[in-house]
């Protein structure tokens, strides 16, 4: 294992630190329990959100605080799930009066430590809604499984709700966009290699050179199937497929296409995709009217991407150009 | 072999445990690795060490458990967190003020615990989770005639309930996302919950 | 080699196709010869500014096309220099009659590229400058080598002279601002893997578990000297000593302090080095006003990273703030 | 073996180089990643291919070699790409209408392509380049009795100075950054620059 850092157990915080030293007009670090907050949180009157969730999947969720989308971001330790104590104190910290949203990616053990944590913010009488997003297609929903997973459709409505709650909308407003956000957008990821926790040491799972994981979520585990590697196309086939399905997305549609990054992958492959897929969407009747092409949402250095689409309406449009000013994601101000 | 455990004991049992995880923390994230996200021994040294380490002298063996299920749900994080600090805490809420526990409180509590993690995760046994461990664990300390047989029949238990999750399809947690690719590899949770309830049996004699 | 790529030989283009596709509303892509343009080039009355390099460097320099920095930039193959047709090309294009400043990377490719599409550029009587950055430290200036390399200080430079050529800056001015910025930084870089060129198929080099390569460039190539493996600490240390020793900097220096990314490492590393590189120059009495962390200037999926440190002045923090709306870098506007 | 070339012979050249490239683009990348960043041969093979593709029907050796120049220019890149370009259009320019290039006529072309080169590269021979094949080849030629013995010695003496490169330190181009480590490897644009004259030789007869 060769990374740039000191210690395993010393990665999160240390990196915390130097987005305090890089970010601090943007946002404001906080120690035991760790959590961001955009520089000027509370805002008073606004609805904040709140996000969190292990952490090696950056820029998010610390990347995306600050004006016009997060108010507060909780890292957990590495691919695990924040506990409460962050949370609460996140929702704490930046709780306006009006009401506090989190944003919460479908995985066990985010949604059993947020749950404890609004349950306690409640017992503290702070409005408290929680949306659990799951847009992986890779996953059956169904008894047999968790859910689906939160993925790279998590990004898109945490700007799009920032930028609504930025504009004034109430709790309840922010709280069903959200929920419309993640129940029009479906994602799809590959990956060409494994990561390496740190603490670990090792790969969390072998490829061969001509083999991929197709159906991947963001903890560097394995996914639903190994494959033999293929062309960009054949991937972005073979990603975009179950994602137009699914939802479905019909003709006439106008989407956000979002080529994410795993990590390791540079961008011009990620460009190379994009190509593709938005040939495949057009193909497929869906206008592309708003793109996002990075590494956004990442599992350390994996190699590899997903495709996340999004049906937009009218107000999700509004909200998405609408301004943001974070470490990561920034325009119109 | 003593009929009642009180706070001594329990410290005992607690730092057994973080050493155990301490010292296993890797095959306990390889575990992780192969059906989950490989963090699940880190999650759990991280957490012990830290019960270890604020357990300071709480006023019962109930004020322990449930202090000790509070620095859980503040460090470990990931699902087992949650899970392992519930356990702890309903433990604790079940044993009172009760200054040593004997063979019939220790059944409330673990069944207490088993209760609360069931609740907390909605896991059912069978769906390769740590409730495959637990749950025959509960029930074999039940069956037993008294704490000292009953502690080691519930660590056995717990080991074959852990063994036994091998061949299983998960429904629960990040294995559930692999389908039939969970088979053949056994439950880490599982596993880290036959050792806690090993070294609760070493700790009490 | 496992890439999200169809065919070496298309990679380039086809990235383009998707940069067209992505950012329809920022820049414009030419084909045959390649470059790209901002979308709304050219802008009468002002400097144009106009950069390009091989491909393998992305967002460099097609990312920063746009309102607050680059007019064009003009890609080459992978690592391989543009031709003159191509920037000639671009100078005509976005010359709006104040004049171009070619940003050139210190490469004998890109220099002498460059240097015939000015002469054939003013043949046609567009005045044309050109500067050629050569802030990279590793390489020693002198007559046994081919100079000092372009590296991270291009990306501020281009973001300043951008800056001062949108606020209404004439040709001299802007150029001379180019001369200063890249006479004020200086940048180092190490390399934890190597990469691999498309049509090539295999790395660059091999390293052992425990290697690294220090004192890279951009273009895979090996560095100065192969080392063992440091903590991040400890690289920071190794890259901040020559980089502040070589200006150099002082007391009571304010600078801008940037770590970029070589395209494979995760971001998360980088705010660990950020955060090191942070404390060693205020150690050294550099106050670090301005920030930039990411993977900007970028070799493939190159694991590693670089520090580039710009001793700024007013008029340097005056066009950095300034609103800059490119692909991947966008502020203020 | 005729001792002038036309028109034929050139693009016989032309077609020959190309095919080299192609085939042993691997090997001159090879050389490139060792000392460089690994792209000369794809370079030159796209370069060549090109030319063969553009190379039409010119009136006469000069306007080939003029317009082979400016499609290497424009399609080679990097630093070869302006270096081989003046190569040729400097040459071309030297051919003028000569519908016929002699002995004399190709050691003024070589001559002109050698200044044109160092004019734009300002390398001398020692510095690594293809300067150090190049520069003993235009030697070679100028002291051979005829056409025929001169391309063959000039084909000769830069295979002999690329292989010369080998222990030299470079102080020109990419490799020039590495200092002693580039001591012990073959300057790729040297060896390309032989394979060039290797194909002119082939060519000639
Ligand atoms: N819903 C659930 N109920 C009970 N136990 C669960 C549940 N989900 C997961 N687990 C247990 O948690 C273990 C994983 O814990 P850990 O790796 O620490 O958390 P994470 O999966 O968040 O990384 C699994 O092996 C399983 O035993
Ligand atoms: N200044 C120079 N003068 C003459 N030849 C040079 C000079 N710089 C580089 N070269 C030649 O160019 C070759 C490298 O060409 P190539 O790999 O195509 O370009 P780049 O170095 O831009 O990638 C070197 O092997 C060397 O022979
Ligand atoms: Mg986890
Ligand atoms: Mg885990
Ligand atoms: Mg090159
Ligand atoms: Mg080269």
């Amino acid at each position: 294992m060769k990374k740039l850092i000191n210690a395993p157990d010393k990665v999160v915080d240390e990196a915390l630190a130097g987005m305090a030293a890089a970010h601090g007009n943007l946002i404001k670090v906080h120690t035991d329990p760790n959590f961001i907050t955009r520089a000027d949180a509370p805002v008073p009157g606004k609805v904040a959100i709140v996000s969190g969730g292990g952490s090696g999947h950056e820029p998010m969720h610390g990347g995306f605080v600050g004006r016009g989308m997060l108010d507060a971001a909780c890292p957990g330790a590495m691919f695990t799930s924040p506990t409460p104590d962050q949370m609460l104190a996140a929702t704490k910290a930046v709780n306006g009066g009006a009401g506090v949203l989190h944003i919460v990616k479908n995985y066990t053990g985010d949604v059993m430590n947020f749950e404890m944590a609004a349950d306690l913010a409640k017992e503290e009488r702070i409005a408290v809604n929680a949306v659990v997003t799951d847009d992986d297609v890779a996953v059956q929903d169904s008894l047999y499984t968790a859910g689906r997973r939160g993925v790279g459709g998590t990004v898109l409505a945490e700007k799009i709700c920032g930028g609504a709650a930025e504009a004034g909308a109430d709790l309840d407003a922010v709280t069903s966009l959200c929920r419309e956000v993640n129940a029009s957008v479906r994602s799809m990821g590959v990956a060409l290699s494994a990561c390496t926790v740190p603490h670990v040491g090792k790969p969390g799972f072998t490829l061969a050179d001509d083999e991929i994981e197709f159906g991947i979520g963001i903890h560097g585990e394995p996914g639903r199937k190994r494959l033999k590697h293929a062309s960009a196309d054949t991937l972005a086939e073979m990603l975009m497929e179950p994602v137009l399905s699914d939802l479905p997305f019909t003709r006439g549609d106008h989407a956000l296409l979002f080529v994410n990054g795993m990590g390791g992958t540079p961008l011009i492959e990620l460009y190379v995709l994009f190509r593709k897929a938005h040939e495949i969407a057009s193909k497929h009747g869906v206008t592309i009217s708003r793109s996002l092409v990075g590494s956004y949402i990442t599992s350390l250095e994996m190699a590899g991407a997903s495709i996340s689409l999004l049906r937009l309406n009218e107000t999700m449009v509004k909200y998405w150009d609408a301004p943001v000013v974070t470490p990561a994601l920034r325009w119109g101000a | 072999m003593a009929s009642q455990l009180g706070i001594g004991e329990l410290a005992d049992w607690l730092g057994r445990a973080a050493t155990r995880y301490a010292a296993g923390q890797g095959y306990l994230c390889d575990l992780d690795a192969a059906i989950g996200d490989g963090d699940h021994g880190a999650n759990l040294a991280r957490g012990f060490t830290a019960v270890v380490a604020k357990i300071g002298t709480p006023a019962s063996p109930g004020a322990m458990l449930k202090s000790s299920g509070m620095v859980l749900i503040s460090t470990v994080g990931g699902a087992s967190g949650p899970l392992y600090g519930t356990l702890f805490v309903d433990m604790g809420k079940m044993a009172g003020d009760a200054p040593l526990l004997d063979k019939d409180a220790w059944t409330d509590l673990l069944k207490a615990g088993l209760a609360g993690v069931m609740a907390r995760g909605k896991a059912q046994p069978g769906d390769k989770t740590m409730i495959d461990a637990l749950d025959p664990a509960v029930a074999a300390f039940a069956a037993a005639p008294n704490l000292g047989t009953g502690l080691a029949a519930a660590a056995q238990a717990a080991a074959a309930g852990a063994a036994a999750t091998v061949p299983m399809i998960a429904r629960k947690g990040r294995a559930s996302y692999l389908g039939e690719r969970a088979i053949g590899h056994q439950d880490p949770g599982a596993t880290s919950l036959a050792w806690l309830l090993e070294a609760l049996a070493q700790a009490a004699g």
